[in-house]
């Protein structure tokens, strides 16, 4: 079965190809069905190819497919390496992955780019398997910027709009500068190693010296910044909403911007070789999960609210990394990957409802009209908010756990952070659910529960919030941690856990403590007083507003490089390029007409002058021969 | 015999071509760049199957007292080169089915005359053969900008003539210098190019840096390189589109070309002590470029400058002097031969359709027309280089090779990956999305030619993307070949 | 030596054919001139080419040894393709038979300068070939332009060959010979101990020469001469005349003071520069093609004083030769469409414009002159360009190289004026360009040659 | 007597005298040439120069007992006397053109 993983990304290729040449013909329903379909195959391939992993020994095959690119000693085959980390990706890919589909069936029903959006989809399901399968850095890189550009072409779905192509633009273009660096550093690994096969490398990392390690880890991590939105290359995610919601819920919260944690994960024997790469690493995810939450509490819109939180919860996620908790990263991305997606898609069935409007402050009270929509979301809030026992209290808690036993500092960062989170999560949930309605007459008369195509992949999705901390129950509770051991094969430095039971519990004593006050002010606060979010900037307190702006970050590069460069660009264009270069090569030009004017005025046309030239030459001549 | 016949078909279509009036004129000459087509990939074949077959391999006496022969054949490196040639030229010829040319017979006959000499620059293993298919590309392009050219094409295309020209009277004075050099051993003075290596690496280090820059200078000017450029995008402009196809499709090639095969093997000194200068230019030229393409409103003059970027990474890799950054240029040269036809190609549709190519102006086509769009797009995406598209191939190569060199100049030419985003992204949107206006509402569907080409240049740029092992297999033992022989 | 005695004899026949109108002589003139110079031509090729038993002629003062049959040749040929295109100047002056006669008495002093080995035959070949010159430069009686441009060539002419007779005479005051061999041996014998004023006599004929050929800054003639004259006549100045004086300039330098060129070289390497500057430089800004043609004969007498500059026989002297030819046979094909566009159009630029249209042919055929002209491959003028270039990159003077190579540059500036005009102004008039069928077959002719040669230039180096 | 007498002289004076003569009268007419606008008067100086040259060649063919620049001289006549006639022709043609035999009015072609 394994020989044929080949199979996974091929059949959302194929359903690429149908729905992009036949799409349009074939008409909503067909297209819709081929394209889950196809995605579902891939499903239940990876499932086989999962479970037929488990009886391996070695737990690792590669598969083959052809030689890509020869130079030298530089050989890059087209192969494939199903692994532990690969087939969890598979599985959260294209099981998330068909779930979106068939929600979107329902989301997208009334679009008339029915089938283009399921082209694009399922370009993305095949690049999105090509990364996570890739067997070595290429095949990954090849991945990475083909889901990059998916998610261009998604967040412009609606081309239309001028503001949502800026968004794809900008979510393109600071992914590249990430690319830049990803290949840079894959590029470094050629020269350091001779190849760029994950067992090779692995296999020899240790014979490159510290440097070059540190160096690798840290142009690898540059591309993890710009695909999962860290410190400083984030600011594309939350303008990425721009696309419709099941992509935000797929791509820019499920599965693609992990890419940078499965870049990591895979890499992990450089950042644990490399302390300084760690040190930034867990350092630029601190710093992302804390002010990406802060923000995430001053926005109005929900989609932006959960681009916050993702950016957020990435953070964590490589703060984990950081600490040199792989599996646990992998184990927060998978539980991460069930609750975002079921808050995005929530927030989709919202939206629906309320004929797109996606401002929280004129919503409230969706209670009653959506309820399945109010009690998925409701779990997923819990779950990401920590709630005992959910799945996010367990991921997020481990997390937290390795973070204190390395270092204090970063750990009251991320229990802030899981603070905020419960709080701003919370004044989402009340904000559209409770309280009273606050939209138009016309829009309360519209409100529906959405159709069973979306509601019954929420359900699943709850389920899987739920249950899905089993994945990771900690020996705490008396669980094995299933993903540590399956994913163990292929961490290179394992650090097991020395904490006490006790530490612990005390630990996750204080995580349910942040919850319930994190959710308490915001019930306080939204609920109780009523308070609403300012109806306009004006309103706003100047550090409100600052905190709404996103800190002004945007503004900021903007300031420091877009305009600059726009400057220089066009200070080359019409100074250095026109006046300068060309102006030299035309001055050659125009000086040797100049000079001809001059020159031909020699020609008086005066014999006596023809003359008296001639003899000056004479005399010149005889003077130097004789002299000489 | 089989490059003999490559060069003569060409020649005698030309003048056949010459001579049928009215619009057969392009049936024909379409008619005789396929045969050309058809011939080369037998030349290939035959390449595959025995690659020192005489029949790749012509050599006769030309002029015996100077010691220049007709010496022409292929290696894989000069056959990459004329498949490129041979498969381009019919895709420009068919381009052009939509545009009304006056004289006809005289237009097709010069581009078909321009590839005789293109592929005669390819595969000449004879210095002085070289110089004259060199100078003998640079009048039939000429004269296609001249008489087929924009408003301002007097000034214009007399600029680029003459600018080309004076450097390659450098290269002319440089390439006579090395033949007096020539024969040291035997006494006989010859124009071969294994000759010319033995002369060129004889040479003191200021005799070799001399020759360096003269020869650098006239590819230079060629490709062009930063700043060497200015005479390009107005000519580009200014060109008719099949001019500037085959200018930017396969003539610049003949420069970075020339670097791998006359150039750089030449004067191992003269590249040691002064390359880094060289090098410097191109990776500027890659940047610099890059930004001006950014505020580019005309979008033809945008590809123009995107092409000066593009060319500035082939030049580094050249200059890098390793395996990946020579065969990712020799790569790259095919790709970017495939995608700058299809932009430009795409920017004639844009004109013929609407009437103007300000990309201000243009907005919404894709609404119009869906499939125009998505084309314009793997061309696009071919031309960001992409990964499994053909541009990804040799750019990731190229950015190894310059790494090779040093970290930083490749991360500096790294650049291009970003900055060539930015503004094929913006033109993309600029064109192609938003709402229509009144310009781009009567856009229309294409016609069958232009999707023809379109269609056969994206599926070359997915194909060799995906599977690049054609264009390896010729290009891996060649530049192999080439190193071994310097060092 | 047998063309040249055909070549007087039919200038002699010409006058008698004025005398004796009563036989209808005229009429026949213009076939028998053109069956004599065939044969001039064929003597000279078949009987004489390699032979070695009678070259020398008159007490050695005129040898007709391989390098004098092959410029003659070169003369001859062009004097057939210039009376076939000047045909109509003669049908439409008076006094035919009186031009017949001057012009082949410029053609017998031509062939002698190929051939003179002595002083007296120098000055008598160029005396006997410019002063019919200077007739037929003036031989539009009633225009001014016509009367000044024979009178300044008369004047400047006479002037120099002043300083070429006082250089003669000193030249022989110091050696005792008019004998160029004699001087030679003379000159070796007595290296070290010759007379200050041999020098000096050197140097005067050296200015004389080059007035000549026409080298800045004896130059000034040159552009008013070409411009005033009739064109057909100015095709004769700047193809014929320049031939026979470099076939003069080449013997008598390369033989005569040959081995002392040190006393020369420098000199003459400052006119190459100043001439290549000067000319190519003024030429930019000209409005007249035949004023231009006439900058850009001075700027090609630049190219092939490089080559004597060589002083390498072996090299020099067919690196002249053929340069001559391709630069000749150019000039004819630009000269012989210049004279049939100036009829209706004047001799500016915009007489060319839209001839593209008006005369496909003869466009395609002055592009191909200018090509050549200018130096651009594969054209005759390109390889004239290549062997200059290979024979002075063996001298010390390869800083001239890099000149010629810009000033070269420029050179295709002007060229390409007169390509641009063709193939991209608009005409006036839609009016074809009617030209007679002979003349069209020499433009032709000349372009294919111009074309041949640059395809297969080993059969004129082997034959030389 | 008297011929031997002049023959003596002639021998007897330097050869480096008839030189500079025939240099000075040479310059004379080169001056002549150069600064005169009249044409008679610049067909006159140039025929001083050639004369000049005759003068210097006579000299040596004393000087080296050789007869052959004697015969130079003659040819050297013969060409004077053509070309100062064409040169006459030429003029009488201007004059009837222009009624002026100053050579600056000969000065339109130029530049």
């Amino acid at each position: 079965m394994i020989k044929l993983i080949g199979l996974v990304p091929l059949f959302p290729l194929i359903g690429f190809i149908i729905n992009g040449f036949f799409g349009k013909k074939m008409g909503k329903g067909l297209s819709g069905t081929i394209a889950s379909l196809s995605i579902a195959a891939s499903f239940v391939v990876s499932l086989l190819i999962f479970m037929d992993l488990q009886k391996m020994p070695e737990k690792s095959v590669v598969v083959n497919l052809f030689s890509w690119i020869n130079s030298d000693t530089l050989k890059i085959p087209f192969s494939f390496l199903v692994d532990p980390l690969s087939s969890i990706f598979l599985l959260i890919i294209t099981g998330i992955g068909f779930l979106i589909h068939i929600y979107s069936i329902g989301y997208m029903h009334h679009d008339e780019g029915f089938a283009r959006f399921f082209t694009y989809l399922n370009l993305f399901i095949f690049f999105m398997l090509l990364l996570v399968l890739g067997n070595n850095y290429l095949i990954m890189f090849v991945g990475w910027e083909g889901v990059g550009l998916c998610s261009y072409l998604l967040i412009g779905f609606w081309f239309k709009n001028t503001e949502y192509n800026n968004a794809a633009k900008k979510a393109f273009v600071m992914n590249r500068i990430g690319d830049l660096g990803f290949l840079l550093g894959i590029i470094l690994i050629f020269f350091t190693y001779g190849t760029i096969t994950y067992g090779d490398v692995f296999e020899k990392a240790h014979t490159g010296s510290d440097t070059i390690m540190t160096a690798i880890a840290l142009l690898l991590f540059v591309g993890a910044m710009g695909k999962s939105a860290q410190i400083p290359l984030y600011t594309w995610l939350p303008d990425a909403m721009a696309g419709p919601t099941p992509v935000s819920a797929l791509i820019h919260a499920a599965t693609m911007v992990t890419a940078g944690i499965y870049m990591i994960v895979r890499s992990n024997i450089f950042y644990s070789s490399s302390e300084v790469a760690s040190e930034v690493v867990a350092i630029v995810g601190a710093l992302t999960a804390l002010m990406a939450a802060v923000i995430g509490c001053a926005q109005t819109d929900i989609k932006k609210v959960l681009a916050y939180s993702t950016v957020s919860q990435l953070g964590l996620m490589f703060l984990a990394l950081g600490v040199g908790a792989y599996s646990t990263a992998v184990f927060h991305v998978t539980t991460h990957a069930f609750f975002k997606a079921l808050l995005f898609l929530g927030a989709g069935s919202v939206i629906h409802a309320m004929s797109n409007e996606q401002d929280m402050r004129k919503m409230g009270g969706l209670r009653k009209a959506l309820p399945i929509t109010w009690l998925t979301m409701g779990i997923a809030t819990l779950a990401i908010s920590g709630f005992p026992l959910l799945s996010g209290f367990f991921s997020k808690d481990e997390i937290l756990a390795h973070v204190w036993e390395e270092n204090k500092i970063l750990w009251i960062v991320a229990t802030l952070t899981s603070l905020l989170t419960a709080f701003y999560m919370f004044r989402m949930f009340i904000l559209t659910f409770h309280t009273n309605f606050r939209g138009t007459a016309e829009q309360k008369h519209h409100l529906h529960e959405s159709p069973k195509s979306m509601t019954i992949p929420l359900i699943v999705l709850a389920i899987l919030s739920l249950a899905g901390g089993l994945l990771g129950l900690p020996e705490a509770f008396h669980g094995n941690n299933w993903i540590s051991g399956y994913l163990s094969p292929i961490i290179a430095h394992r650090s097991p856990s020395t904490l006490s039971h006790e530490t612990e519990y005390m630990l996750m004593g204080i995580a349910t403590l942040v919850f319930i006050c994190g959710a308490y002010t915001a019930y306080n606060v939204y609920q109780k007083s009523k308070v609403l979010p300012a109806a306009s900037e004006k309103d706003m307190r100047p550090s409100e507003r600052f905190i709404y702006h996103k800190f002004k970050v945007d503004e900021f590069y903007n300031a420091v490089i877009t305009r600059p460069l726009n400057g220089i660009s066009v200070a080359f264009h019409k100074f250095v390029e026109s006046d300068l270069i060309d102006g030299l090569v035309n001055g050659v030009g125009t000086m040797v007409k100049w000079l001809s004017g001059v020159i031909r005025q020699l020609q008086t046309g005066n014999i006596g002058f023809y003359i008296f030239s001639m003899v000056l030459g004479v005399v010149a001549i005889i003077f130097w021969s004789v002299l000489k | 015999m089989l490059t003999g016949l490559l060069i003569v078909i060409p020649l005698i279509a030309a003048l056949l071509t010459f001579f049928i009036k009215g619009k057969a004129a392009r049936v024909a000459a379409l008619g005789f760049s396929i045969l050309e087509f058809a011939v080369s990939v037998f030349a290939w074949y035959q390449y595959k199957t025995e690659p020192l077959s005489k029949q790749l391999y012509l050599n006769c006496t030309w002029i015996e007292s100077i010691g220049a022969n007709f010496s022409v054949g292929l290696d894989g490196m000069s056959l990459l080169m004329v498949l490129l040639t041979t498969f381009l030229v019919p895709l420009i010829i068919l381009s052009s089915f939509k545009n009304e040319y006056d004289k006809p017979n005289s237009f097709y006959g010069l581009i078909l005359l321009m590839q005789m000499a293109l592929i005669g620059v390819f595969t000449t293993n004879d210095g002085f053969l070289f110089y004259i298919f060199w100078e003998l590309a640079l009048i039939p392009i000429y004269f296609i900008c001249l008489v087929w050219g924009g408003e301002n094409r007097a000034r214009i295309t007399f600029k680029f003539f003459i600018y080309t020209l004076f450097g390659s009277l450098f290269m002319l004075v440089a390439l006579v210098f090395l033949y007096q050099h020539t024969g040291m051993y035997t006494g006989i003075k010859s124009w071969a190019i294994n000759d010319l290596y033995q002369a060129g690496r004889s040479l003191n280090a200021s005799q070799q840096g001399y020759v360096f820059w003269a020869v650098f200078l006239a590819f230079a000017i060629k490709m062009p390189i930063f700043p060497f450029h200015t005479w390009q995008p107005d000519t580009y402009v200014n060109a008719p589109t099949q001019g500037t196809m085959l200018l930017s499709g396969i003539m610049l090639k003949m420069g970075t070309f020339g670097m791998i095969k006359w150039l750089l093997p030449v004067v191992p000194l003269g590249v040691a002590n002064w390359g880094s200068w060289a090098m410097l230019l191109s990776v500027i030229g890659i940047i610099y470029a890059s930004c001006i393409a950014i505020v580019q409103t005309d979008f033809k003059r945008l590809i123009a400058y995107s092409s000066i970027a593009h060319v500035g990474l082939i030049a580094a890799g050249i200059l890098a002097w390793n395996q990946q950054g020579i065969q990712g240029a020799l790569i790259q040269m095919v790709s970017h031969g495939i995608n700058v036809v299809g932009l430009f190609l795409v920017a004639d549709i844009l004109f013929r359709h609407t009437g103007t190519r300000e990309i201000s102006k243009l907005g919404g086509i894709r609404n119009v027309n869906p499939w125009f769009a998505v084309l314009f797009l793997i061309i696009l995406l071919g031309s960001v280089a992409l990964p499994l598209t053909n541009g990804f191939v040799g750019e990731f190569l190229l950015i190894t090779g310059v790494y090779g060199y040093g970290a930083w100049t490749a991360a500096f030419a790294g650049l291009t990956v970003i900055l060539g985003a930015v503004y094929m992204l913006r033109s993309y949107q600029g064109i192609m999305l938003g709402e229509s206006n009144s310009v781009t509402a009567g856009f229309g569907t294409l016609a069958p030619s232009d999707k023809a080409v379109l269609i056969i240049v994206c599926a070359a740029i997915i194909a060799f993307g995906v599977y690049p092992q054609p264009l390896t297999d010729l290009a891996e033992p060649a530049v192999k070949n080439i190193l071994s022989s310097t060092k | 030596m047998k063309g040249l005695f055909i070549i007087s004899g039919l200038g002699i026949f010409a006058m008698l054919a004025e005398i004796f109108k009563g036989l209808g002589l005229k009429k026949i003139l213009y076939p028998v001139v053109l069956l004599g110079i065939i044969a001039a031509f064929v003597v000279n090729i078949n009987y004489e080419w390699n032979n070695t038993m009678s070259i020398s002629w008159f007490d050695n003062m005129i040898v007709f040894d391989n390098f004098a049959l092959a410029f003659s040749g070169i003369i001859l040929a062009l004097a057939f393709f210039w009376f076939i295109f000047a045909n109509d100047y003669f049908e439409n002056t008076t006094n035919v038979t009186d031009h017949f006669a001057l012009v082949l008495f410029a053609l017998t002093g031509a062939l002698m300068l190929t051939a003179y080995r002595n002083m007296t035959t120098l000055f008598l070949g160029i005396e006997i070939m410019s002063i019919p010159l200077y007739v037929l430069a003036a031989s539009k009686k009633n225009d001014v332009s016509s009367n000044e441009a024979g009178f300044k060539y008369l004047i400047l002419g006479s002037f120099a060959t002043g300083f070429l007779l006082f250089g003669i005479a000193l030249v022989y005051g110091a050696t005792g010979s008019f004998d160029i061999m004699t001087i030679r041996t003379k000159i070796s014998l007595m290296e070290g101990s010759m007379p200050m004023f041999f020098n000096v006599g050197v140097m005067m004929m050296l200015v004389a020469m080059c007035f000549k050929v026409a080298a800045a800054p004896f130059h000034f003639w040159t552009p008013d001469v070409y411009q005033g004259s009739p064109t057909v006549i100015t095709a004769f100045m700047s193809t014929i005349v320049k031939t026979a004086a470099f076939a003069a300039f080449v013997r008598l330098f390369l033989v005569g003071f040959g081995n002392i060129n040190e006393r020369w070289e420098m000199v003459m390497a400052v006119i190459v520069a100043l001439s290549l500057i000067i000319s190519n430089i003024t030429a930019a800004s000209q409005g007249n093609v035949k004023r231009m043609l006439a900058y850009s004969s001075i700027s090609h007498a630049a190219f092939m004083l490089m080559g004597i500059l060589a002083v390498k026989p072996g090299m020099s002297i067919p690196s002249v030769l053929f340069y001559t030819l391709a630069y000749s046979i150019g000039s004819i094909t630009a000269f012989s469409v210049l004279y049939n566009v100036s009829k209706k159009g004047g001799e500016g630029f915009d007489a060319f414009n839209g001839l593209s249209k008006r005369n496909p042919l003869v466009a395609i055929c002055m592009t191909i002159a200018m090509l050549s002209l200018a130096g651009i491959p594969v054209t005759a003028g390109f390889f004239a360009k290549y062997f200059i270039f290979t024979t002075i990159m063996t001298t010390s003077f390869k800083w001239l190289l890099v000149l010629a190579v810009l000033t070269s540059a420029v050179g295709v500036y002007y060229y390409f004026k007169v390509i641009i005009a063709m193939y991209f102004k608009p005409a006036e008039t839609t009016e074809k360009v009617e030209i007679e069928l002979p003349v069209l077959l020499v433009i032709v002719i000349t372009a294919l040659l111009t074309l041949a040669i640059g395809f297969m230039p080993n059969y004129v180096i082997d034959m030389l | 007597m008297t011929g031997i007498l002049l023959q003596s002289a002639i021998i007897s004076t330097p050869i480096e005298w008839y030189i500079l003569l025939s240099a000075a009268l040479f310059t004379i007419g080169a001056c002549g040439v150069m600064f005169k606008r009249n044409a008679i008067i610049i067909f006159a100086s140039v025929e001083l120069m050639l004369n000049a040259v005759n003068l210097l060649l006579v000299a040596f063919s004393s000087y080296h007992s050789d007869a052959s620049a004697q015969v130079f001289v003659f040819f050297i006549m013969a060409v004077a006397a053509a070309e100062v006639a064409v040169g006459l022709a030429i003029l009488s043609m201007i004059y009837r053109n222009v009624k002026s035999i100053d050579i600056d009015v000969l000065s339109k072609l130029r530049h």
